[in-house]
């Protein structure tokens, strides 16, 4: 028991915090801006590689970087957004989707001149998991992403629920023209949007790199499962996201535990396809996502 | 002083003009009633007057200043309200919401002015907490106008807000055009339900093609045999 | 024509329609009236498959054809429109009416590759027709715009359209006069009347313009809160105290005019 | 007039990081031959094509390096899935012999290659083998086994499993990971279920390698790791501390006499600032080395001359050429001596199939950097 | 410079086989996208069934994999075909109800499941080694012949796709097809068996992805799972597809040329760049091919050839 709480229950839940805060950002932009962020992925590496230099300049900890690179994050993303994006505000979906396989191509090779190729890390060396209770370990930056996640998520929660600029969201999602004639500044949502959910990319990449290691793919590398998630919850649907990523992270590592026999259930090879099969099946049971997804 | 006063509106979608010069004027504590035949360019007019529609020529003047080009959110904010014709609720949003979103530029409002809809639409305080997408066709135009009353406008416009409406309700919604009006809120109102709405409006313009073909009173157009046989139905 | 028995559609909590039936007989134009809300639209879109009823049964001509897919519906003779435009809005007007006559042979895409001379010479007769339903609808110049051009108005036009470019046993008309210019209606009306009489069209029709109804329906039928709550000739619907108050109103507005207003 | 070298690198794509040192490397070649009199009369220039480690990409690079950059030899690619393709689809029947420098699929051995296709460092089969004398050699009987789920890591592992069962170990779990992924604790959970002495762990360092010996030293689950030159990186040394990386060894690719090395050594520290050794940049040294060498002695760029001087230059008999020797085998080839390339890892005898024996070495982490403490043989 | 009219004329072969390859995934796309609006973001998980089906099937046999059947590789691709329509049916019937991005995703999950699937199971396919032997046609006749016959045949097959997939549009098909894009419950009003011709498409779509992975394999004479990564095999055909016009099958053909020649061509740029900048051309590369995406994208916001209703039937 201790073995598989320590080993596949805990490291599927920060794997899941990443996937969440990732696809939170995914769902924002859908719901609002109507397409899928290709370029997502890239805008975590880029908050991650933020980070790195913020630790490598000042020798912060990278805990102490990440508020600077969640910042860094959101104003990439809204100067993205009117370099790119905002000549497309009223094509179909699937322009800006291309728009952001290019952007995702720019980022990614930005990042690759800018901080080069190699495999960084925000710190070295190994640290033991800190015993909870009897058997049961966690380690420190474990204990960090859930926390630090569910702050982030409670924030959102209030911001959508309570704030005007939320209730604006909300009445942008569902549908834009009526926002602008009903007096909201959609170009003002958009920016919030983006804000929002560039900053929660950065912490999503940070946490990535803090979870394992730093390289240019690290962001492009999690982009299946966040879209993945970000559409178990249903489109559009933060909360679904974060529900969606939890999910998919957990339902990958605990499917390889030796549920039957001495043997793992399901191949590690195929952990990926655990996420993509979880999503399928809930899909044909549920045909818009766990949360019937279109509008915030 | 006009309230509103567009003046030689010429723009279109694309390229493509569809009004040809389009003169349109509300007084302050006025109605005014804009009818012509589908596709006449009567709702693309009142999106110009919205800056919804991009115009080439002529201009906009509300109370006063000009706003031609001005993005909706100004004119929101200068006390202009606006129901388009199509798509005119939040589908996924519950009545409530949509009427908060109404008032988005007056939350302090909210609660006081969404009484007065729930009084003049007793159906949507029913359904208050339905999303407006699983309305019927006549409780969304309910739900619609409600919503841009609910920015306390100065000037409403209304793109055939009683299209789909019961005889009852749309008595009704002309009643509380009225009664909008009478409270100091001029009104400009495309309506196809063209003969009762020019009872009670006080001036009326008619388009076709994307021009002014006839415009004055609200009686004189009634009593117009050639708009009568080609407007209102016979 | 149309039978219904006791079809309930439940929504979440709300009963939209609620064990109602009732009949259209063959080569009636029956009128369907009721508050908004009342269930008619419901209604329609049970009787036409667009989606199944929760209970109760719904026969075409004698054929129980409860839950039967929408398109199984059309092609036995039952065509409709939608109160909301349902236009294809990526096609020009001339191809929404050109989609709509069924087991055109070009539709399989075999004999489209192969079978070329053949579609060709259905293409030429459908065309013909739909060249002609636009004339009566006025909207000939609009026939090479995209159906999603156009104003509102046009595409109740177009809905209508649709159901003339098939011979239907039965027409469904939800709302069809909702935006569309009162000169162009009554001509429409005109038209509904010689389907009716010259090609025996059964047509049930739901519509707020009691000046249509009355000039076009017998029987009319008025629902409430998901039932019927009573039926008959125009006239008695009219002097029909329970209808008056929660549908018709004081009239004021309807009989032409001398209104409430401040004219 | 110049010659160009055809260079083709997976430089963007899965093993991005890999490429910047092998990039300098090829550099230290390329100006090492410039300075020392340049080749064919002229300079040498790098053609570069990147495969982007794909399928596609390889074909499309090696297409524009065979005809539109008309190089003689191409040096590359370096994972086996792009060598193949490059080979296959462009190389062989474009007749341009290509130089792998990494690529260790044992598909190569039998490749139908008209002698177009070699490489210089030993199959995978040959190493897992190897790999497997010495794991027995240091008397460990029970292992774990996780491998990468991509073609450098899979038929080592395979070869590895085959030769330790058969040589008596037992392998008491084995588990294929993809690679990329955000936690290896799982995979592991099974692999020290039944508390082996070793992690036998074929990845890349800079992949999953590192995140699984560090996921695996956290939490206490073992001590001891075995890698093959994939791992043995400098990046597993900075990231996880040489402290807890004393018990582990390693097996790369290595020369007999170090004197070759040593003096490739020199010069990559002497150009590029660094110690440390870093991965694959002795053989990227060799195989550029090698095209040069093979075109100068084939006095032209003709692709069919060049292939067959490459196996002259390449192997023995004649006089030893270090690296850094450029000018002087320029020389001994003017004069129509036979030379014999001693490369920074290796001798470089191409067998009938154009792959070289191979000689593999045994490293231990000593200090910051990793020591080779004795060669192997199977 | 040393490029000569040969090695030219050898990378134009080379550029033509690979835009023409595209082109054929583009116009199997263009057939479930621009014709019946179905988001498939699962493009690379049929072309891998199309291409691992060709490669066992024409490979001479091999302890490695499945088969090495040894097939004449024109008798190959039909089967491959055939192979990818069986596998796109049940997927199809899975979820073609679900609605735009729904449906990509699901179809994205199932691609990926198909290529873990080759990439793990080596029994079948040889696993993440990939299959090293696969024939191409003609290539007995040699450089330049044998390529010059590969690209015939290569533009024989995009031809012949694209005169049907003209006629499909201009039919009453692919009306059909439009209206139940644009507004399903209309279609279904007026009496076009949704289901039916969703699946009709999507299968259809799917199998010409087959025949694109088929073609494909036959060209590397290679395949392995680095050729089924959905960057190349998925996202690029959406973009090219998406860039020259979707709806438009001269589009379909002319974004995939177009994209293509970017993605390539770029590469003959950079290398140009100065020798110190060696490991940073590649990179700079990506950044242009970016930047060259979203500059055409900004200039034809529509595609390059945007859709246009068909000319009249006669
Ligand atoms: N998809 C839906 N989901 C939930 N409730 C619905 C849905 N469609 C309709 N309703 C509810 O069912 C009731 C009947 O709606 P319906 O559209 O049938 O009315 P109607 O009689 O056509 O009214 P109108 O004349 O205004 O068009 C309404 O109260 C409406 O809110
Ligand atoms: N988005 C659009 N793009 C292109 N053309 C359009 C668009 N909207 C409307 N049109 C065209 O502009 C003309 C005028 O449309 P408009 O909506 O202003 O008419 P209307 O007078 O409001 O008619 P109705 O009474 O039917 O609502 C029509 O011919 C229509 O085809
Ligand atoms: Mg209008
Ligand atoms: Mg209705």
């Amino acid at each position: 028991m201790a073995e598989f709480i320590n080993l596949y229950l805990i490291p599927g839940i920060a794997i899941g915090c990443i996937y969440a805060l990732g696809a939170v950002g995914i769902s924002l932009v859908f719901a609002i801006l109507r397409f899928a962020h290709f370029a997502h992925g890239d805008v975590m590496t880029l908050g991650a590689y933020i980070a790195y230099s913020l630790v490598a300049a000042f020798g912060w900890s990278v805990y102490a970087a990440l508020p600077f690179a969640l910042l860094g994050g959101a104003i990439a993303c809204v100067a993205i957004d009117r370099t790119v994006y905002r000549p497309f505000r009223r094509a179909p979906g699937i322009i800006v989707v291309i728009a952001s396989f290019g952007v995702m191509l720019v980022l990614r090779s930005a990042i690759q001149l800018g901080w080069g190729v190699d495999v960084l890390a925000y710190e070295t060396g190994i640290r033991r998991p800190l015993p909870l209770f009897g058997d049961i370990r966690m380690a420190q930056k474990h204990i960090i992403i859930i926390a630090v996640s569910i702050a982030i998520a409670a924030a959102l929660h209030w911001f959508l629920s309570s704030s005007r600029m939320g209730k604006a969201m909300r009445a942008m999602s569902d549908d834009a023209d009526l926002a602008r004639v009903s007096g909201i500044d959609t170009e003002r949502v958009v920016r919030w949007t983006w804000l929002i959910g560039g900053g929660l990319a950065a912490a999503a990449g940070i946490f990535a790199g803090i979870n394992t290691k730093l390289h240019p793919g690290i962001g492009w590398d999690l982009l299946l499962p966040l879209f993945a998630a970000a559409i178990l919850g249903g489109i559009g649907r933060p909360y679904g996201a974060i529900v969606g990523g939890l999910s998919i992270g957990i339902a990958q590592e605990v499917a390889t535990y030796p549920w039957i026999g001495g043997d793992p259930l399901v191949p590690p090879a195929y952990k990926n396809a655990v996420a993509f099969f979880v999503m399928v099946a809930m899909l044909v049971w549920r045909p818009t996502g766990l949360f019937k997804g279109r509008v915030l | 002083m006009a309230l509103l006063e567009a003046q030689g509106m010429v723009g279109g979608y694309g390229g493509m003009d569809i009004l040809n010069g389009v003169d349109i004027t509300v007084d302050t504590q006025e109605i005014v009633v804009i009818i012509g035949a589908n596709g006449a360019g009567k709702s693309t007019a009142m999106k110009a007057l919205f800056g919804l529609v991009a115009l080439r020529g002529g201009n906009v003047r509300f109370d006063g200043a000009d706003v031609t080009g001005l993005a909706p959110n100004h004119l929101v904010a200068r006390g202009m309200g606006y129901v388009p014709q199509e798509r005119n609720v939040f589908r996924n949003l519950t009545v409530r919401e949509n009427l908060e979103m109404g008032a988005f530029l007056k939350p302090a409002a909210t609660a006081r002015v969404m009484a007065q809809v729930f009084d003049l639409f007793p159906v949507l305080a029913e359904k208050a907490k339905q999303p407006a997408g699983e309305l019927s066709g006549g409780q969304r135009q309910m739900v619609a106008v409600g919503r841009a009353l609910m920015a306390e406008p100065r000037l409403l416009m209304l793109d055939e807000p009683t299209a789909g409406l019961s005889p009852l309700v749309m008595e009704q919604i002309f009643e509380r055009i009225v009664a909008v009006n009478r409270a100091g809120i001029g009104i400009l109102l495309v309506e196809q339900n063209a003969r009762q709405a020019l009872a009670i409006a006080h001036r009326g313009y008619v388009l076709a093609t994307g021009r002014n073909r006839f415009a004055g009173t609200a009686a004189a157009l009634l009593g117009n045999p050639d708009i009568g046989q080609s407007f209102l139905g016979g | 024509m149309i039978r219904v028995d006791n079809i309930t559609k439940r929504f979440g909590g709300i009963r939209a329609v609620d064990d109602c039936s009732l009949h259209v007989t063959k080569g009636s134009i029956t009128g369907l009236i009721g508050p908004n809300g009342a269930g008619k639209s419901t209604l329609f879109n049970i009787i036409a498959g667009t989606f199944p009823p929760d209970g109760g049964s719904v026969q075409l001509d004698g054929v129980d054809v409860t839950g039967w897919p929408a398109h199984r519906l059309f092609r036995a003779g039952l065509a409709r429109t939608f109160q909301i435009a349902h236009e294809f809005a990526r096609m020009t007007v001339l191809e929404n009416l050109l989609a709509v006559p069924a087991g055109q042979a070009g539709e399989n895409l075999l004999t489209a590759w192969t079978g070329w001379a053949r579609v060709r010479r259905e293409e030429a007769a459908i065309r013909q027709r739909a060249e002609a339903v636009l004339g009566e609808l006025r909207l000939e110049h609009v026939a090479h715009e995209l159906a999603g051009n156009l104003s509102g108005g046009q595409k109740k036009l177009v809905e209508l359209a649709r159901t003339m470019m098939w011979q239907p046993k039965v027409v469904l008309l939800d709302e069809i006069g909702a935006g569309v210019n009162r000169t162009l209606l009554s001509e429409i009306a005109g038209e509904i009347e010689r389907l009716n009489r010259d090609h025996g069209y059964t047509f049930f029709v739901i519509e707020h313009d009691m000046d249509l109804i009355a000039r076009l329906c017998h029987p009319v039928i008025v629902m409430a809160e998901g039932r019927v709550l009573t039926q008959g000739s125009m006239a008695e619907i009219r002097r029909n105290e329970a209808v008056i108050e929660a549908y018709l109103g004081g009239g004021r507005t309807n009989q032409n005019g001398a209104g409430i207003g401040a004219a | 007039d110049d010659t160009k070298i055809g260079i083709l690198f997976d430089i963007t794509g899965p093993i991005a990081s890999f490429i910047p040192p092998m990039m300098d490397s090829v550099t230290l070649a390329i100006d090492e031959i410039n300075d020392g009199g340049g080749l064919l009369g002229g300079k040498a220039v790098a053609a570069v094509g990147d495969t982007t480690g794909t399928t596609q990409g390889a074909v499309d690079a090696a297409t524009k390096l065979v005809n539109i950059e008309n190089v003689p030899v191409i040096a590359g690619a370096l994972m086996s899935g792009t060598t193949l393709a490059a080979a296959n689809a462009v190389t062989i029947p474009a007749g341009v012999p290509q130089i792998s420098p990494t690529a260790t699929s044992p598909d190569f051995t039998t490749l139908n290659d008209n002698d177009f296709v070699f490489r210089i460092v030993p199959s995978d089969a040959y190493q897992g083998v190897v790999l497997a004398r010495l794991v027995l050699d240091q008397g460990i009987k029970t292992v774990a086994l996780t491998y990468a789920n991509n073609d450098y890591a899979t038929p080592l592992a395979t070869g590895f499993a085959a030769a330790y069962k058969a040589g008596g170990g037992t392998i008491a779990a084995e588990v294929k990971h993809e690679e990329k992924q955000q936690s290896y604790m799982s995979e592991l959970g099974t692999l020290a279920k039944d508390k082996p002495e070793a992690l036998v762990l074929i990845a890349y360092a800079g992949d999953s390698g590192t995140t699984i010996v560090k996921e695996a030293l956290e939490n206490g689950l073992f001590t001891r790791f075995v890698g093959t030159d994939g791992l043995r990186d400098n990046k597993l040394i900075e990231q996880i501390g040489a402290e807890n990386l004393a018990d582990s060894f390693f097996t790369s690719p290595s020369a007999p006499e170090s004197e070759a090395a040593a003096a490739f050594e020199a010069l990559y520290t002497a150009k590029f600032q660094t110690t440390k050794d870093k991965i694959f940049i002795g053989q990227t040294y060799d195989s550029v080395m090698l095209a040069a060498l093979a075109v100068e002695k084939a006095g032209s760029t003709d692709r069919a001359k060049v292939r067959d001087a490459l196996r002259e230059v390449a192997s023995a008999p004649g006089e030893k050429i270090l690296p850094g020797e450029w000018k002087k085998a320029k020389e001994l080839l003017a004069a129509g001596k036979d030379i014999d390339y001693s490369g920074a890892t290796g001798e470089m005898e191409f067998d009938g199939n154009g792959d070289i024996p191979g000689v593999i070495g045994h490293f231990v982490v000593e200090g910051d950097g990793y020591k080779q403490v004795g060669l192997v043989n199977p | 410079m040393d490029i000569t009219l040969y090695g030219l004329m050898m990378y134009g072969l080379a550029l033509l086989t690979m835009m023409a390859i595209y082109g054929v995934l583009c116009l199997a796309l263009n057939l479930q996208w621009g014709f019946a609006g179905l988001f498939n973001a699962g493009i690379a998980g049929f072309f891998a069934v199309g291409a691992y089906a060709t490669a066992i099937l024409t490979a001479p046999e091999s302890p490695n994999h499945l088969g090495g059947y040894g097939w004449p590789p024109l008798l190959a691709l039909p089967v491959a075909m055939a192979l990818a329509g069986i596998i796109a049916w049940p997927v199809g019937r899975i979820c073609l109800g679900l609605k735009g991005d729904y449906l990509a995703m699901a179809t994205i999950g199932i691609a990926e499941i198909i290529r873990l699937v080759f990439k793990n199971e080596s029994w079948l396919a040889n696993g993440t080694m990939g299959i090293s032997t696969v024939p191409r046609p003609f290539e007995s006749l040699g450089q330049p012949w044998g390529n010059l016959a590969f690209l015939a045949l290569v533009l024989a097959i995009v031809i012949a796709l694209y005169f049907s997939a003209e006629r499909a549009w201009v039919s009453p098909w692919g009306r059909a097809m439009r209206a139940i894009r644009d507004n399903e419950t209309a279609a279904a009003a007026i009496g076009k068996d949704v289901v039916r011709f969703r699946l009709e498409a999507f299968v259809l779509g799917a199998m010409v992805m087959g025949l694109g992975g088929g073609l494909s394999a036959m060209y590397f004479k290679f395949i392995g799972a680095t050729a089924t990564e959905p960057l190349l095999t998925t996202f690029l055909v959406w973009v090219m597809l998406i860039i020259g016009g979707s709806g438009n099958n001269k589009g379909a053909l002319l974004g995939a040329a177009l994209v293509w020649l970017i993605w390539s061509g770029t590469e003959l740029f950079t290398n140009r760049l100065p020798a110190e900048w060696i490991t940073r051309s590649s990179y700079i590369r990506t950044l242009l091919i970016g930047v060259l995406l979203i500059v055409v994208l900004q200039r034809f916001a529509k595609g390059v050839l945007p859709e246009r209703p068909p000319k009249r039937i006669d």
